[in-house]
């Protein structure tokens, strides 16, 4: 275990090492010896993300440029580990077999002579490979840059402090008018109260005034009826006081007491124990 | 012990303290450093002095509570900071609004008679609500069993609506031609819907609630 | 618009972001003031400013991410304040690091592409954690048969990463122009071709003689 644990740090170290290189030079030198104990190639191969990977791991190991790929020694160490991964890992074979595949394509043209005027179109498999490689490099190196970002919870914490009393401040809704209207024409129409002259008789400003003059009277006591009536508000005002006053008689909401024949008229709330 | 290394050990305990969000006891504090560089609990306890002088004038402050120290947002931004925590304001309810309008076309008006007329019973928290906001208030008590209170509107329901006086409320009848443009638009939004007597026969849901909606989507997280 | 004025205003600012936890935007920050004293956009930045100015040497800091304004706990204390959480923070595979990567680079982006790139399978389970963690999300669907959902980060995952946009993510390594390598690929062709058949198939590494010739002569430049 402690070898297995070994290589898969080499492997990870390798598979971290940038491919920077300094006039060609790799700044890196990597051991050449591509043995691994066959108990821990598959601890190996979980240190790579396919096939991609691999290859371009094995291409490090050679301390090569991915534009100087050596295919064939790249093929036959790659045979070698898809040799492995097949026998461990078989759903990731497939992917690895196509590597495979294509690596022994490319070595196969290398053997042939190449016949300058054929199939201009055709797409070079080594053009192919070498594009495909460097994009996976690019996102490989990009996820590597990703995980060094400052991150929250662990380079960086939210501050947060604790609240004070805070003012209990949950809003009123807001209401048109036209939602009011609405409702009450909901019920009425529901109660059937259209018929009814009750709710349609009084003029709303005597319903208004009915209120008032109620909140003004204290039901323990008297007031002067002339009271309730403000001479300011002129004779509509006086009307409309007078017809409150009445209706609140007919309610029972109020009592009128007069003393003696001629004398002072009171009035109080109706809700006297 | 010089004064660039308390510095430090003042930051790193402010940095605990707004990480954690909670309190933190003089014990987890001087655990935050490894054995070899914790701070004996004389000068923890002058580090903490030295952050509650530096949290003067700032928005926040350094308090002393049960289960240690804590760092918390000053009273005094509490209107500030409360708005962040506002909620989106609800819409009232049918049955609300129908027991307003009663009340606003009844009064002086009891629970009992609202009932009444609605078929079914008015909830405490509407009662509540619309006291509350004093929109209605209490005149008296009528003379029958139970003395139940009697409702009218108020000065502010009348200012909220825009009203300088009840009789400037359209009266019934209208209300009752209405109810034609009102049916088919009750059918799609209970409540929720505008309409315009003039402007809008056809029923054609009018924008400015959706306006008014979207406004008072307008709040925090 | 005085000194103290100023300094109210940074006050409540920071006791605002503090009782949040979270970036505020400056919509947010402005609202947290009455209309009839709300600091103008001009204002606010410059309160900000102030405001980061007044973090320095402090356990905090102000940083400008994607949703807005954030006060958070300085990095260089993550050492010490990493010892209040249990957990430790969480790592991440590199295949999503990898298959991330790809969303935030080449969004929006099909499950598909990314394989075609990574030239292996997604995980599900990548996908999952990456939508779960609200790091992307869902954009559309690719107009090709099966319509394969586009993947593209969100404000999120700005947050999460320290970043206020996507231009701020460190600068995808260069492709060495395609061209350029054909090129010299077309030169080398007739090294390839002299290779000495002998030496590769068999798997005779050979490789110190190989070394010791010219390197042209069997590989691509």
């Amino acid at each position: 275990m402690v070898e297995e644990a070994q290589i898969h740090e080499q492997a990870q170290l390798a598979a971290q090492e940038p491919l920077a290189r300094v006039s060609g030079k790799p700044l890196v030198d990597l051991p050449k010896d591509l043995y691994i104990p066959p108990d821990a190639l598959a601890v190996f191969l979980e240190a790579f993300e396919g096939p991609l990977d691999l290859l371009l791991y094995l291409i490090r190991r050679q301390n090569m440029n991915i534009l100087e790929i050596d295919v064939s020694e790249i093929t036959r160490q790659y045979m070698d580990y898809i040799g492995a991964v097949e026998a461990m890992r078989f759903e990731l074979a497939a992917e690895y077999l196509v590597m495979a595949a294509t690596l022994a394509e490319i070595k196969s043209r290398m053997l042939l002579p190449r016949q300058e005027s054929d199939d201009e179109d055709e797409v070079d498999p080594r053009a192919e490979l070498i594009r495909r490689l460097q994009q996976y490099e690019r996102f490989k190196k990009a996820a590597e840059d990703i995980d060094t970002l400052p991150r929250m919870e662990r380079d960086a914490f939210g501050a947060s402090a604790a609240l004070p009393k805070l003012p209990s401040s949950q809003p009123h809704p807001d209401v048109e008018m036209r939602e009011l209207l609405l409702a009450l024409q909901g019920v009425l129409r529901r109660a059937d109260l259209f018929t009814s002259h009750h709710v349609e008789r009084e003029k709303l400003s005597t319903r208004e005034r009915m209120s008032h003059i109620l909140s003004v009277l204290q039901a323990d006591r008297f007031v002067s009826f002339e009271s309730l009536f403000s001479i300011e508000e002129g004779r509509l005002g006086v009307v409309v006081t007078f017809l409150a006053t009445l209706e609140l008689v007919k309610e029972q909401l109020i009592e009128i007491v007069q003393a003696e024949v001629l004398g002072a008229i009171h009035v109080r709330a109706r809700a006297v124990t | 012990m010089n004064d660039e290394h308390l510095s430090r050990l003042q930051a790193i305990t402010e940095a605990a303290l707004l990480a954690a969000g909670k309190p933190l006891s003089m014990d987890q504090l001087r655990e935050l450093f490894n054995e070899d560089e914790r701070p004996a609990r004389q000068v923890m306890e002058h580090v903490l002095m030295m952050l509650e002088k530096a949290c003067e004038g700032r928005g926040f402050e350094l308090r002393k509570v049960a289960s240690g120290y804590r760092l918390q947002v000053r009273a005094e931004f509490a209107p500030w900071v409360g708005r962040l925590f506002e909620e989106k304001p609800q819409r009232y309810s049918r049955a609300l609004l129908e027991t307003l309008a009663l009340m606003a076309y009844r009064q002086p008006i009891t629970r009992g008679e609202i009932e009444d007329i609605r078929g079914v019973t008015v909830s405490s928290n509407i009662i509540r609500t619309l006291l509350e906001r004093e929109w209605v208030r209490v005149v008296g008590h009528r003379d029958v069993p139970g003395r139940p209170a009697m409702y009218a509107t108020t000065r502010q329901f009348l200012d909220y609506f825009n009203l300088a006086g009840l009789d400037e409320l359209p009266p019934l009848s209208e209300v009752r031609d209405l109810e034609a443009i009102g049916r088919e638009i009750e059918q799609n939004i209970q409540g929720e819907i505008s309409f315009e007597p003039a402007a809008a026969p056809e029923g054609e849901p009018a924008n400015d609630t959706d306006q008014q909606d979207s406004d008072s989507d307008r709040t925090f997280h």
